[in-house]
């Protein structure tokens, strides 16, 4: 580069030379690379999206991916639509819609803090939640995994509808230990409210934009095998 | 993301500082802290690195991203990387020959910098708006700033000391950067808007 | 082998008795400033703050006399300095704080805060705080397990976590707690404060029934030690001042922007180690900057970001880490506020520190 | 490293030398102390040490291949850049491999899989060994430098999970009651656990040469 102003000895075609045929090689290595692991890395990719799924809609066989616009629901394409909240349907082994998972993400206390939910459809509620990734403090923060106080907050977590079906009813929201009242509140883990509070914040964001998309076309979803 | 701007300016120049909590950059880092007076210069210029990468990377991301060819991003991040110092080398050396000398030393050192390439891989992942990303780009230089100087503060302080001989060297730099991690911990969930 | 390093190694050999003897001094009348402090603990929480106080101080020493051996040097013991930082270590942690625990803080504090870099005046942060800061990153929910003061059985019986057996995580109490005295909740004020927003008063803070470490709850008895020091000149009065004042007027600035939200600053002062760290732990000789100017920094910083971290952090409480940060930006501070004159009493200061 | 690689060239190591350099004498974690940022960022756990330790040899080896191969027909003034286009090449491709092979390890490992191309290491070997030697003398002692490596994240990883979590690849080893230093997998552990590593090779270090002192002594005497 600026060196080769100072030394004219190599005729800059042998340089262009050189450094094209390596670039073509590397090309070459990098697409193969790419077209080779495409398939095992989409397989790969579904078995770990699955997993997360099942693991919040128990007994649940199969799993499709949607877009949700403000147009209606259609199943998740290359091209994901402006403004699209994605979300998974997940169907029993007969092929009867088993629930809704979607993904929510809040700001912890070390990193952000990413949850799968589940929610149903016919109740209303969010029936369980998993953490898809987080980075929280281990022996404090990571009790939202583990502790089964906390865990119990969402086996029926409200998320109805307002009226208008334009935003939930009453914000999911996280209180202070010991203080929960309402079913659309989560009691937060003492000692670990930030992270807590993440999982509240993550999931209300998530249902305010999904679930207003979602529940006017829920009959779409019905026997999607 | 919506991180607001200023929780990911507190963020990223202290709760998660580059050098101390992400270990990024940890080479120069370790390298060029024996001195207060090139901490300065290096953190200035590191910085200046650091967003002018940013700035590129945001652009190449969008082009490789309309082109369909995320295959092609850290190769084409780091060509582009290692170009941009060149440039930045070139440039201030024919416009700004004063500023040339003070951080001309320090400008290749930079390029194998891995907060330079740290930068552009997280503001990709996060998925951070234009923005965001600069102002992601200069807290973390910031940050990195930071953690030079306080180190070098510490080890100019150290060289009076009767360090035991097997904590010398790299070890005893290392054992300081573990308490200044420590420290840093304090601001843990700082800027998480919490 | 790699000896290179300074010029002080010659030091090692030719004992300045002059200086040693002064700082064996001050530091015997810092012991002694704090003993009024662990007597008040001792009394508050009984015999699980006292073996934990005896247990963390002799473990300090120690570690201490073990680093002497291994480095070949003489005894450093009769300094006091190792038996400052294991009782300042002591009243920073929570009262039954298992003593393995403990142990494993005074040892850190020790090796990692002084031993490693040359000992007494080459420490680059507080000895105990570097402890302390260790154990919270390593145990952070037992460090944030408190006992209530004054239970009546506070005498008689151990609280059930110190005594956990080594390596091994200690007994959930918060049962055992609820038993030794009604209505405890087992929060600090300070985290009472910044999750139900509820104030703990300064009655409540000075007769010492809050909920705190071993040594934090006694302002009073700390400031009037604090005086003692400070009146026969074995302290720097101006960082306490700086820390408390710093502290004071940034939580007045934000009580005045959202008085609901913000607490007053009485008990932004009487809350968590503030009174401990800006009179004991923040005036540590070595680790604080020696310019006249660069002392009112350093304060003013403590002080500021102490509240930084305490309202808008993930802690709840910042002092330590606030001291941590001072200590190590110390060295930064007394080289921008430079005299440009060297004077005398300051070079020679200079090189203690 | 240049000096010592030049001295190399003209004493001709057998192969077997070649492959000790990097895991003792070399080594480039606890000798020569690069490339440290994957080395703590990544050692929470005696896994993701391995995973990065085998990912990282493999990018060395392929590139010390590849540029010794070329290493005759590259002008000296465009060689760095060379280099480099190699080495983001093959880190690009093993970031694929492992996405296909694991992605529980791709999202553990996260971005510094990708930050293997500014690892000093492997630059450093690129141009002090690899473009001076032929292909299998420089794949051999590339393979050292890996395992070397590796060697080291794994003396890290390891230490940081049996303190920080009670396990070693995910096992208990101490019953559901053992209390996890949780610093040990906290930024602070892993400078801590480095530093410790490095003391305990200088301690050695200056115990054989005191003892390689007295014995001399005795000789004289």
């Amino acid at each position: 580069m600026s060196e080769a102003t100072l030394q004219p000895a190599t005729p800059s075609a042998a340089m262009i030379r050189t450094l094209g045929i390596l670039s073509t090689i590397c090309g070459v290595l990098i697409v193969s690379a790419y077209q080779i692991t495409l398939e095992p890395v989409a397989a790969n990719k579904k078995i770990a999206l699955e997993r997360a799924v099942f693991k919040v809609i128990p007994g649940a066989h199969s799993v499709k991916e949607f877009d949700a616009t403000s147009a209606g629901i259609q199943p998740a394409g290359a091209i994901v639509p402006e403004g699209a909240v994605k979300f998974y349907a997940a169907y029993d082994q007969a092929g009867a819609l088993k629930g809704i998972a979607a993904e929510g993400a809040g700001k912890g206390y070390a990193d952000t803090v990413r949850v799968m939910y589940a929610y149903d459809p016919a109740r209303q509620v969010i029936t369980g939640i998993g953490v898809v990734s987080m980075r929280e403090t281990p022996g404090i923060g990571d009790k939202i995994t583990t502790d089964p106080a906390f865990l119990k907050n969402f086996v029926a977590l409200d998320v109805k509808l307002a009226a208008d079906l334009k935003a939930l009813a009453n914000a999911v929201k996280t209180v202070k230990h010991g203080s929960k009242q309402n079913a659309w509140e989560i009691d937060a883990i003492s000692g670990a409210t930030v992270t807590s509070k993440a999982v509240g914040k993550g999931i209300n964001a998530s249902a305010q934009k999904l679930l207003p998309l979602l529940v006017p076309h829920l009959d779409k979803l019905q026997g999607g095998k | 993301m919506h991180d607001s701007l200023s929780q990911i300016f507190i963020a990223t120049m202290l709760s998660n500082n580059f050098v101390l909590a992400m270990f990024l950059g940890l080479c120069p880092f370790l390298g060029v802290s024996g001195k207060l007076n090139t901490a300065l210069p290096m953190g200035a210029a590191t910085t200046f690195v650091i967003m002018v990468a940013s700035l590129c990377a945001f652009g190449l991301n969008w082009l490789v991203t309309a082109l369909d060819m995320q295959y092609l991003r850290l190769i084409s991040y780091i060509v582009i990387i290692a170009s941009a110092v060149q440039l930045v080398e070139m440039f201030l050396k024919k416009t700004s020959p004063v500023l040339f000398r003070a951080l001309g030393i320090y400008l290749p050192l930079i390029t194998t910098n891995c907060a330079v390439l740290g930068v552009a891989l997280f503001q990709t992942a996060r998925e951070y708006s234009f923005l965001q990303a600069m102002t992601f780009a200069f807290g973390g230089g910031l940050g990195f700033t930071l953690a030079l100087v306080m180190m070098a503060g510490l080890r100019e302080r150290l060289r009076l000391a009767i360090v035991p001989n097997v904590v010398q060297g790299t070890a005893l730099s290392l054992m300081l950067a573990g308490l200044l991690s420590l420290a840093f911990m304090g601001f843990a969930g700082l800027g998480s808007g919490g | 082998m790699k000896t290179t390093m300074t010029p002080g190694i010659e030091l090692r050999t030719s004992p300045h008795v002059v200086k040693g003897n002064s700082v064996e001094r001050i530091m015997f009348h810092v012991v002694l400033a704090l003993l009024p402090i662990a007597a008040f603990s001792v009394w508050q929480y009984g015999v699980s703050a006292l073996t934990s106080l005896v247990t963390i101080t002799l473990v300090c020493i120690g570690s201490e006399r073990l680093f002497n051996r291994l480095s070949g040097q003489p005894s450093t013991l009769s300094d006091w300095s190792a038996t400052i930082t294991g009782l300042l270590l002591a009243l920073s942690l929570p009262p039954a704080f298992p003593l393995w625990m403990g142990a494993v803080a005074g040892f850190v504090a020790i090796a990692l805060g002084k031993a490693l870099f040359g000992g007494i005046g080459y420490n680059v942060m507080n000895p105990a705080l570097v402890g302390r800061a260790f154990v919270q990153a390593a145990f952070p929910v037992a460090i944030t397990t408190w006992i209530p003061a004054f239970s009546p059985n506070r005498f008689s019986e151990f609280a059930p976590t110190t005594f956990t057996a080594p390596l091994m995580m200690p007994p959930d109490i918060s049962v055992w707690a609820k038993q030794a005295l009604d209505g405890f909740t087992g929060a600090t004020p300070l985290a009472i404060w910044k999750f139900d927003n509820v104030l703990a008063t300064p009655a409540d803070f000075l007769s010492g029934s809050v909920t705190a470490s071993t040594g934090e709850t006694s302002a009073i008895l700390i400031l009037l030690c604090g005086m003692y020091l400070a009146a026969r000149k074995f302290l720097d009065w101006r960082i306490p001042v700086a820390i408390l004042g710093s502290a004071a007027l940034t939580a007045l600035v934000f009580q005045a922007i959202d008085p609901n939200r913000y607490p007053d600053p009485l008990f932004v002062l009487l809350s968590g180690g503030l009174m401990l760290g800006a009179v004991f732990m923040a005036t540590d000789m070595a680790t604080s900057p020696v310019t006249p100017k660069g002392v009112w920094i350093y304060g003013a910083l403590i002080g500021v970001v102490t509240v930084m971290i305490r309202y808008f952090g993930g802690l709840t409480e910042g002092v330590m880490y606030a001291i941590l940060i001072a200590n190590a930006l110390a060295p930064l501070i007394d080289q921008v506020t430079q005299p440009r004159v060297f004077g005398q009493v300051k070079a020679a200061k200079e090189k203690k520190a | 490293m240049a000096a010592s690689s030049l001295n190399h060239g003209q004493k001709q190591p057998t192969n077997m030398e070649e492959f000790m350099e990097g895991i003792w004498k070399q080594n480039p974690t606890f000798v020569m102390v690069l490339g440290m940022c994957p080395t703590l960022a990544v050692t929470v756990s005696a896994m993701n040490a391995i995973s990065m330790g085998l990912a990282t040899t493999f990018v060395l080896v392929a590139s010390a291949l590849l540029v010794s191969l070329v290493r005759n027909i590259v002008p000296s003034q465009v060689r760095i850049a060379a280099y480099i286009l190699i080495i983001a090449t093959f880190v690009t491709v093993v970031d694929y491999a492992i996405q296909a092979i694991s992605l529980a390890v791709y999202d553990a490992l996260g971005a510094f899989i990708q930050l293997i191309v500014v690892n000093c290491i492997i630059l450093g070997r690129a141009e002090a060994h690899a473009a001076k030697n032929p292909p299998t003398r420089a794949a051999i002692n590339a393979v050292g430098m890996g395992i070397g490596f590796t060697i080291g994240l794994f003396a890290l990883g390891s230490v940081r999970e049996i303190l920080g979590a009670g396990k070693l690849f995910g096992i208990a080893l101490f019953g559901p009651d053992f209390q996890p230093w949780v610093v040990m997998v906290l930024p602070p552990g892993g400078f801590f656990v480095l530093a410790s590593w490095l003391l305990l090779f200088n301690w050695l270090d200056s115990r054989k040469a005191a003892k390689a002192q007295t014995e001399e002594g005795r000789i004289h005497a």
